[in-house]
């Protein structure tokens, strides 16, 4: 006779694929690794303590909120992970660290725990962390600091951050702030005042490359999404640059490209179809354009990203997929 | 043109009469639960907005205003708001009964809308004419839809999958959906088109 | 009832925003500040107050298909009165209070009370009723303007409070209303849960 | 002082006009409602549950008014919601007996043997989707829930392995009963006192095989009745309920202990002392009668 | 019936209408009562704010509603009301209230002008439009003592526009306004001579 | 070029394409005919057939010892000859006890005098048509649907014959072995088929991964105006009628429809060799290609049983286990239901055992969906099983009816592709219990 105790009955279908939660997420943190290397190039190791405090604190409000409502942890999917990082590179890098860890706070608890964790969010974490910091602390989150200078490692304060403030070229641009433009090479480097994350466009293009060579994202977000700013800056330059000037800076700057690939392709907080996904990256060009034309602020990824976030459930209904077999009719409908 | 552009833009958007203006909240919460509901409320307010502000606009300029009665807006206000809405909502009940269906269920609830008395004095504290008044009235209405379309797919998605701490069960995950959501709108703050 | 437990009721059990969740746009537009929650809460109480006795005694004469319309009048009434009351004398309340008086017209609270409860009890209960349900309005208001201004503004009436030196603006904008709201909601039911 | 004048004229002229006009209206647009709906809906408990077979309380509200349902239509509310609608609606109330759900089916963990380690979704259904279930008993409860999940009032849990009514909670709206997949749960009257805890139609020695608390179909149950309100259908005991008198002498002949109240190990304790006390009294009757007859042949030897 | 339906209207209407008598009866005697302390109250608030800017007695220059002036930099602001001040009978220059659109909408504010080409003082009347912390904070003495003694010549400006007004962290753009509020009095009085 | 669909997944390794390679090269042997078989009266979809012997009766080989018991249904036949030792339920493949005919095998193969072939020219087509049925043949690609039916409700609709030979599921490599082995049968057996079916063309579709019988059936095929040979890209789930039918002549079925509808017959190669061999050989259905495979199993392998054989037997063949299992399953991964014991008889439908010795499917506990989207591109049916399983697992019945959960054909690909390893199919099965069970209900209602 066979032993059959070890046996397990369970529905088919009985075999998987390899990727799993965790790989996957894993593999978002690998990508984020190009950009990481150049932010702590461009603004010292400032960079790697902010997201290391960011990701930690992340992880801690996890396990806490988990440990308080009697679930499992959850932190070993690393979702919390991803959030940190993302929640550190699109805060200045002289933010302090008591405010970093108030916007991980709001991104894990407020924004995605409460709503049942992973997958059940609808707003993307790191983004409303970022808006809850923005405006709660608007002069401490708009502090940038030049290329190359670097701010104190340890310092918690505003004041004794030693470090000489600049303009993001968007600021710039829209003349909120007043300084050169850099160079669009300088720019897809990252050298130059911005977000800790955000500086290096190729960098950020890497970890793009990766995440779609690896199946974890689809093109379609991204592609809809750059495709869009690049159609309407070129369209419409802005403060007095060229055409194509305009749709260059328009899309190395600001974001745009942590934005595309890391932000509004958050599975939670996007829709699920591919048709879904263009509509959702058409609507956040338009909005980020939009933000960045006539807004109070010369940036609108993030804002762009977080209205967008309140649209899915609409996008899913409406661009859901025509089932196969479905009678003529509705499939013109569909 | 630009003027009437502003307006619109300023209603929906900027200064949404939810997600920046606190006015009519109790139905943005009460009437969410459902896309199919909240779109119904939303074109019910649209529609109330829009006629209370053009009744109120010639109510204040024609009566009102020459006789010196500023003082009185309120009252006579609510008091045209209140018999309208009961006007209309017996109306469609009887000649429409399909559009009753629609929007007529939510009429009592928009007698007590702030939105409504708010958008009727906003109209009197800008300063705006006949036309301005009626666009404010209506592209505030649709900024109410706009918000709670958008709230109530929310509420959908949370119903359908979220799973949240017992207390925050029901209004307070919807509060603070909203919350988020006012977050959100924050990124149309300061905007200019004109 | 005691007005004892029905003080109870009215803070509490029943507190018309905590539990009833009416009057929602005043509870989050004016408690930006303390002195703002409170002026607002004692606004609407007073007009609750004054309204709900009124209704009570008229509720035998007014004819089911003017209710509305006589309750809101009378409701618009006092309003007015009060907003002229105050412009005329706490100006700088009325000021930062703007458009949100003579919106306790509409405030669903006083015709929700009006409606349930004034039209039909008597005058005595009606007033009783509308103190304790102010009270429970007031109260919610200070509640949450108390948590806003300092976490928003860093003061409590005004007065700064030192470990709050870099507020969170955002608790004095909408969101953080929203939010505020949200959070002391779910504790009261967090507490009505067990106190069951 | 012109101001009060004009104040006055001009809200009460609107005053005025807006009475006549809602008068006016509501002569017009007259519709029929039959206000009694609210009014039933208002006594109704708003669970909107289902157990009453419509789709929800205001739907039962219309059948009630419109008569195509009774005025104790909602099982959940009971007599004093009855009692209520029938005071709207104006009729009187028959008196329901009120009904308790019953899971029959005692196959806890430690009872019955799984056949094999199930792994899926918390669902009695998709267990059974997946080769017919776990539990060696194909009769016996899945402990998954579907139950628990189907009852609005928390008055049904999964103890141990198998699924338990809390029968002061439970409202007799019988959701649970449609969702199990196994139909083991039935609606019983609160009164009479006995159930079946068993559900397995297989042959005593399958049964013995797979649980060691299963029916075995001995029918001792129903020889042991005196009123016949027991039969066996098929190899399972059915309790009448219009004929049981709630004796219990049926739950303590049992010798699996599956007719409830005897079944609890407390209570199976308890029957065996007294078992035990009933043969000693027993024996020591018999051995005075064998006494008081040795003594009276002694006497009668004696005599002779 | 006819009869019936008759006296409906009556009792509806009538009761209404005593209704709204009753309230529109105290509604006017209670605005008797206040009318005139709010029409002072008010009025203490120009004077208040007239006060701060310039010490002089005002007279009220009429401004058709909706005036609205275009700065050199090619914003439009909004006049609200306009004083032609004048101190010991001797002219002593303008008051100007404008409303230039900030962060949120306008920011009501009160400039002084001189008659030798000197601000002689701004107050933000109010700035309930900006945000809070942020914007709103263009009422406190430090940020509108900058504008005294600033040159009437329409050059006002934040340092980052190429200015010498400090604008309040993170607003920017309420500062701004100030300041163009402040260029397009000046315009205003100007023109009026 | 080869045909496909929209949809579906490639599962598998870059060595091991479709987990094939442990018995796609193992040429099909023949087991023993056992000493005991169990034969269940319900081998098929459809009514339960009605045992027509008892206990101590003698039967032979190929002789019917139970009879359709309605249209949509097929007769049992007797695999071995010997003595009818017991008519009882015995555990079935489904889990639950199943009515079986019991045979102690004699080991004599004594043929049944009804086993004699038949002159299909002479025949006229009912009499072929009453041939199969009482040949019990039924769907031998895993659906058992009872094939006589599907010929006869196909004729007249139907203008092309599918031959399914994609064998997509992975591990299963019976029907590729029986078209490189006995193409003669297959072939044979399509063109009785195409003249039963009177149809205007018919393909034998078969996925490249198979492509070393591609030469010898095209021989066959050689000048056949009708039969052509439709090689298809390697995906799952080709092999599924619907898409089948989609990947060759672009038709969809439409919802809720049969693949009559659209003008389409799908028989498996196996089901057309049946044919073949029921009119050239008079042999019923008493065997069937089997294979055996797993990482549990010592020496994988296609073997072809009698039906009734005790799955052990055929564990047995192929050197037992090497390590002890932790899955069995009775089909291929993807469709095939798991089992709790190998004390299981071979059906009709049978086509393959396997053991794993790990647990390939990576169970979690507690899942939960990230919405990550995959399930939606990869479902062939185009439906979002993410919204699915949402509305699923908290029994909204009307949301799974509008996202359409009875479309659902259960085959895996999304819970395949689901990294959070949410069990989709088996909420979607349960959702479609409950949503038939509604259905049903409301009909009844409806009625009343
Ligand atoms: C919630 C929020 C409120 C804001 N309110 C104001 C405001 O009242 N006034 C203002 O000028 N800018 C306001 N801002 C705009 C930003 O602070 C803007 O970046 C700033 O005005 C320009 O930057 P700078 O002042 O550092 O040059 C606000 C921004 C946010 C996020
Ligand atoms: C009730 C019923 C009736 C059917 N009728 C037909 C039919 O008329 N024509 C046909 O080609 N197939 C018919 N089928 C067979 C199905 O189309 C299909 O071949 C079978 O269910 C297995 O397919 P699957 O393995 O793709 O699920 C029928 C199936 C069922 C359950
Ligand atoms: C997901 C799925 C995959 C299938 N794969 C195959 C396959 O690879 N080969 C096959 O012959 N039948 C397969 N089938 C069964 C077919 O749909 C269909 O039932 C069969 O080809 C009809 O032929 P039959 O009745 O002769 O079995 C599959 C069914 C499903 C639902
Ligand atoms: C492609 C991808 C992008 C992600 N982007 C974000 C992000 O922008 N913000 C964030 O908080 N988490 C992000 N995450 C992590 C995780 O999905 C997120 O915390 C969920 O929103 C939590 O439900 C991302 C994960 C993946 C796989
Ligand atoms: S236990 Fe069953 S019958 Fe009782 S209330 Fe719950 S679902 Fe209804
Ligand atoms: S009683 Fe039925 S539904 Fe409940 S747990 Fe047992 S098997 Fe499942
Ligand atoms: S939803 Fe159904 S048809 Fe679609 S992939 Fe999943 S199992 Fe297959
Ligand atoms: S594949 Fe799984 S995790 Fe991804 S959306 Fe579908 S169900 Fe959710
Ligand atoms: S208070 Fe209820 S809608 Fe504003």
């Amino acid at each position: 006779m066979y032993d059959f105790s070890k046996v397990v009955i369970t529905s088919s279908p009985h075999i998987k694929s390899k990727e799993d939660t965790r790989s996957i997420m894993c593999d978002v943190l690998i990508a984020l690794l190009p950009s990481l290397f150049v932010s702590t190039y461009v603004f010292g190791l400032r960079v790697i303590l902010m997201t290391a405090v960011s990701v930690a604190a992340c992880l801690v409000f996890e396990t806490i909120y988990n440990k308080i409502v009697g679930k499992a942890n959850t932190i070993g999917d690393l979702s919390a992970a991803v959030t940190g990082v993302l929640l550190a590179f699109v805060c200045p890098v002289t933010l302090p660290y008591w405010m970093l860890i108030v916007g991980a706070g709001v991104s894990i608890i407020l924004a995605k725990s409460l709503f049942g964790g992973l997958g059940k969010n609808f707003i993307n974490p790191a983004l409303a962390g970022r808006a809850f910091l923005l405006a709660s602390w608007p002069v401490a989150m708009t502090t940038w600091v030049t290329a190359g200078s670097r701010a104190g490692l340890l310092s918690n304060s505003q004041e004794t951050l030693d470090a000489i403030t600049a303009a993001t070229p968007l600021a710039i641009i829209k003349g909120s702030a007043e300084g050169d433009l850099p160079s669009i090479a300088s720019m897809l480097w990252g050298m130059c005042g911005g977000s800790m994350g955000e500086v290096s466009a190729i960098a950020l293009l890497i970890g793009g490359a990766y995440l779609l060579f690896r199946k974890v994202i689809s093109f379609h977000t991204p592609a809809a999404y750059i495709g869009t700013v690049a159609v309407l800056t070129l369209l419409f330059p802005a403060g007095g640059l060229g055409h194509v000037q305009s749709m260059l800076y328009g899309l190395f700057s600001g974001g745009l490209m942590l934005g595309a690939f890391f932000m509004a392709t958050d599975y939670s907080t996007s829709p699920v179809s591919h048709k879904g996904q263009v509509v959702f990256g058409i609507g956040c060009g338009l909005l980020t354009v939009m933000i960045r034309y006539f807004g109070g602020y010369p940036e609108g990824v993030c804002y762009s990203i977080l209205l967008m976030n309140t649209t899915v459930w609409l996008i899913d209904k409406y661009t859901r997929p025509t089932k196969f077999g479905a009678p003529a009719k509705q499939k013109k409908e569909g | 043109m630009t003027s009437i552009l502003s307006i619109s833009l300023g209603a929906i958007l900027i200064n949404n009469f939810i997600l920046s203006q606190f006015l009519g909240c109790c139905p943005f919460f009460g009437v969410s639960k459902k896309i199919d509901t909240a779109f119904g409320m939303g074109m019910a307010v649209t529609f109330v907005m829009g006629l209370a502000s053009a009744v109120t606009w010639l109510i204040n300029t024609f009566v009102l205003m020459p006789l010196g009665l500023g003082f009185m807006q309120t009252v006579a206000f609510i008091l045209v708001i209140a018999t309208l809405v009961q006007f209309i909502e017996m109306f469609l009940m009887k000649s429409m009964p399909a559009l009753y269906q629609a929007l007529g269920i939510f009429l009592p609830l928009i007698t007590t809308n702030c939105a409504v008395l708010g958008v009727a004095l906003q109209n009197v504290q800008k300063g705006y004419n006949f036309l301005e008044s009626i666009v404010y009235g209506v592209t505030g209405g649709l900024g109410f839809m706009l918000a709670i379309v958008l709230f109530a797919s929310i509420r959908e998605r949370l119903d359908a999958s979220a799973e949240c701490p017992k207390c925050f069960e029901g209004v307070p995950i919807a509060l603070i959906s909203a919350s988020l959501m006012a977050m959100a709108f924050l990124g149309f703050s300061g905007m200019k088109i004109w | 009832m005691s007005f004892g437990k029905s003080l109870k009721a009215g803070l509490f059990t029943d507190n018309p925003t905590l539990v009833q969740m009416i009057g929602l746009c005043p509870t989050l537009a004016t408690t930006t500040s303390i002195v703002n929650g409170i002026g607002m809460g004692l606004s609407a109480t007073a007009v609750l107050i004054c309204s709900n006795i009124v209704i009570a005694l008229l509720r035998k004469i007014i004819p089911n298909k003017v209710r509305i319309a006589a309750f809101i009048t009378i409701i618009a009434g006092f309003v007015t009165m009060i907003d002229l009351l105050l412009q005329a004398f706490i100006p700088s309340l009325s000021a930062s209070l703007g458009l949100y008086i003579p919106l306790i017209v509409v405030n669903c609270i006083i015709l929700g009370r009006a409606e349930a409860f004034a039209s039909k009890n008597t005058v005595g209960q009606s007033a009783v009723d509308g103190i304790v349900m102010g009270l429970g309005f007031t109260f919610a208001l200070i509640l949450m303007s108390i948590v806003r201004e300092l976490l928003g503004a860093g003061t409590i009436g005004g007065g700064a409070v030192t470990i709050f030196s870099q507020p969170a603006t955002i608790m004095i904008l909408p969101a953080g209303g929203f939010l505020t709201l949200g959070c002391i909601i779910a504790v009261m039911q967090k507490l009505l849960k067990k106190g069951e | 002082m012109i101001n009060i004048v004009y104040a006055v004229l001009v809200l009460g002229v609107m005053g005025l006009l807006f009475g006549v006009l809602l008068a006016f209206a509501s002569k017009i647009f007259a519709v029929e409602v039959d206000e009694r709906i609210p009014a039933v809906l208002e006594c109704l408990p708003g669970a909107n549950c289902g157990g009453c077979g419509f789709t929800g309380c205001n739907a039962l509200a219309t059948a009630i008014v419109e008569g195509k349902a009774p005025v104790n239509g909602c099982p959940v509310g009971g007599a004093a919601v009855a009692e209520k609608v029938a005071a709207v609606m104006g009729v009187e109330v028959s008196a329901s007996d009120k009904q308790i759900a019953h899971v029959h089916c005692s196959g806890s963990c430690e009872n019955v043997k799984n056949r094999a380690n199930y792994e899926g979704i918390e669902d009695c259904l998709g267990a059974i989707r997946v080769a017919n279930g776990y539990k060696a008993c194909s009769f016996a409860c899945l402990g998954l829930g579907t139950c628990v999940k189907a009852c609005k009032f928390d008055a049904i849990h999964v103890v141990d392995g198998v699924a338990k009514v809390d029968a002061s909670k439970c409202t007799s709206c019988g959701q649970c009963a449609a969702a199990c997949p196994k139909h083991i749960i039935s609606l019983v009257p609160e009164k009479n006192p006995v159930r079946i805890d068993c559900s397995s139609q297989d042959k005593g020695k399958d049964v013995m095989d797979a649980c060691t608390v299963g029916c075995i179909g001995c029918s001792l149950c129903v020889k042991t009745c005196k009123f016949d309100a027991i039969h066996m259908e098929g190899n399972l005991p059915v309790i009448d309920y219009d004929k049981c008198k709630g004796c219990q002498m049926c739950a303590k002949a049992c010798p699996r202990h599956i007719i409830e109240p005897w079944n609890t190990p407390e209570k199976v304790k308890e029957l065996q002392e007294l078992k035990a006390k009933q043969a000693a009294a027993k024996k020591a009757a018999m051995e005075k009668a064998a006494a008081a007859k040795k003594a009276q042949e002694a006497t009668a030897g004696a005599a002779e | 019936m006819a009869v019936k339906q008759k006296n409906e209207f009556v009792q509806l209407g009538g009761i209404l209408c005593a209704i709204t008598l009753v309230v529109s009866l105290c509604l006017g005697a209670v605005n008797a009562i206040t009318v005139d302390p709010i029409a002072v109250q008010n009025k203490l608030k120009t004077e208040n704010a007239l006060a701060q800017v310039m010490e002089a007695d005002s007279e009220e220059i009429e401004v058709p509603e909706g005036t609205t002036v275009t700065t050199d930099s090619g914003t439009s602001v909004e006049i609200f009301s306009a004083y032609k001040m004048t101190k010991d009978g001797q002219d002593a220059g303008y008051c100007v209230e404008v409303g230039p659109t900030g962060f949120g909408g306008a920011v009501d504010t009160m400039v002084g002008i001189s008659t030798d080409g000197k601000i002689t003082g701004i107050s933000v009347i109010s700035a309930a439009s900006e945000t809070p912390g942020l914007g709103a904070r263009s009422t406190e003495e430090e940020f509108q003592a900058q504008f005294k003694d600033q040159p009437a010549d329409g050059t006002v400006a934040v340092e980052k526009d190429g200015g010498s007004i400090v604008a309040l962290t993170g607003a920017t753009i309420t500062s701004r306004a100030v300041s163009e509020g402040v260029n397009a009095a000046v315009k205003f009085a100007a023109e009026q001579g | 070029m080869a045909y496909t669909f929209r949809g579906g997944i490639h599962p598998g390794t870059k060595d091991d394409p479709g987990f094939k390679s442990a018995t796609n090269t193992k040429p099909i042997e023949v087991l023993k005919a056992p000493d005991q078989v169990i034969l269940p009266v319900s081998m098929h979809i459809g009514a339960p057939a009605k045992v027509l012997v008892k206990k101590g009766d003698i039967v032979d080989l190929g002789q019917m010892i139970a009879e359709a018991g309605g249209f949509v249904s097929a007769p049992v036949h007797a695999s071995v000859s010997g003595k009818v030792i017991d008519v009882a339920p015995r555990l079935h493949q489904n889990g639950s006890k199943v009515m079986s005919v019991v045979i102690e095998n004699d080991h004599e193969d004594r043929l049944h005098e009804s086993v004699k072939p038949k002159d299909f020219e002479s025949m006229t087509n009912d009499e072929r048509i009453q041939a199969i049925w009482d040949a019990g043949i039924v769907g031998h690609g895993g659906a058992t649907f009872p094939t006589h039916v599907k010929i006869k409700s196909g004729i007249g609709k139907c203008d092309t014959i599918l031959i399914n030979g994609a064998e997509c599921e992975p591990y299963i490599t019976s029907d590729h072995r029986l078209l490189l082995e006995r193409p003669e049968e297959i072939v044979e057996g399509v063109r009785y088929l195409v003249k039963i079916m009177g149809v205007k063309q018919a393909f034998i579709c078969i996925e490249l991964n198979k492509q070393d019988t591609f030469a010898k059936i095209e021989q066959l095929l050689a000048g056949d105006p009708i039969i052509k040979l439709a090689p298809l890209e390697c995906r799952y789930p080709q092999g599924a009628e619907k898409q089948l039918i989609n990947a060759v002549t672009g038709r969809e079925v439409p919802s809720g429809k049969l693949p009559a509808d659209a003008g389409c017959a799908v028989f498996n190669v196996d089901t057309a060799g049946a044919v073949y061999r029921c009119f050239a050989k008079g042999m019923p259905v008493i065997r069937r290609v089997v294979t055996v495979s797993g990482s549990a199993i010592a020496e994988p392998k296609n073997l072809e049983a009698r039906v009734g054989t005790c799955v052990t037997e055929l564990i047995d063949a192929c050197g037992g286990f090497k390590k002890d299992p932790n899955k069995l399953l009775a089909g291929g991964p993807m469709m095939g239901n798991a089992q709790f014991t190998t004390d299981v008889p071979v059906l009709k439908g049978t086509n393959a055992f396997l053991a794993f010795a790990e647990d390939e499917d990576k169970r979690v506990k507690d899942p939960t969906c990230i919405r990550c989207g995959r399930c939606v591109g990869v479902c062939p049916m185009h439906l979002v099983p993410v919204y699915m399983n949402m509305f699923a697992s908290r029994n909204n019945l009307e949301g799974c009816e509008e996202y359409d959960v009875l479309d659902c054909i259960e085959c895996g690909s999304c819970a395949y592709v689901c990294p959070a390893r949410i069990p989709l199919v088996q909420q979607f099965r349960v959702a479609k219990m409950r949503v038939q069970e509604k259905r049903r209900a409301e009909a009844a209602a409806a009625k009343k």
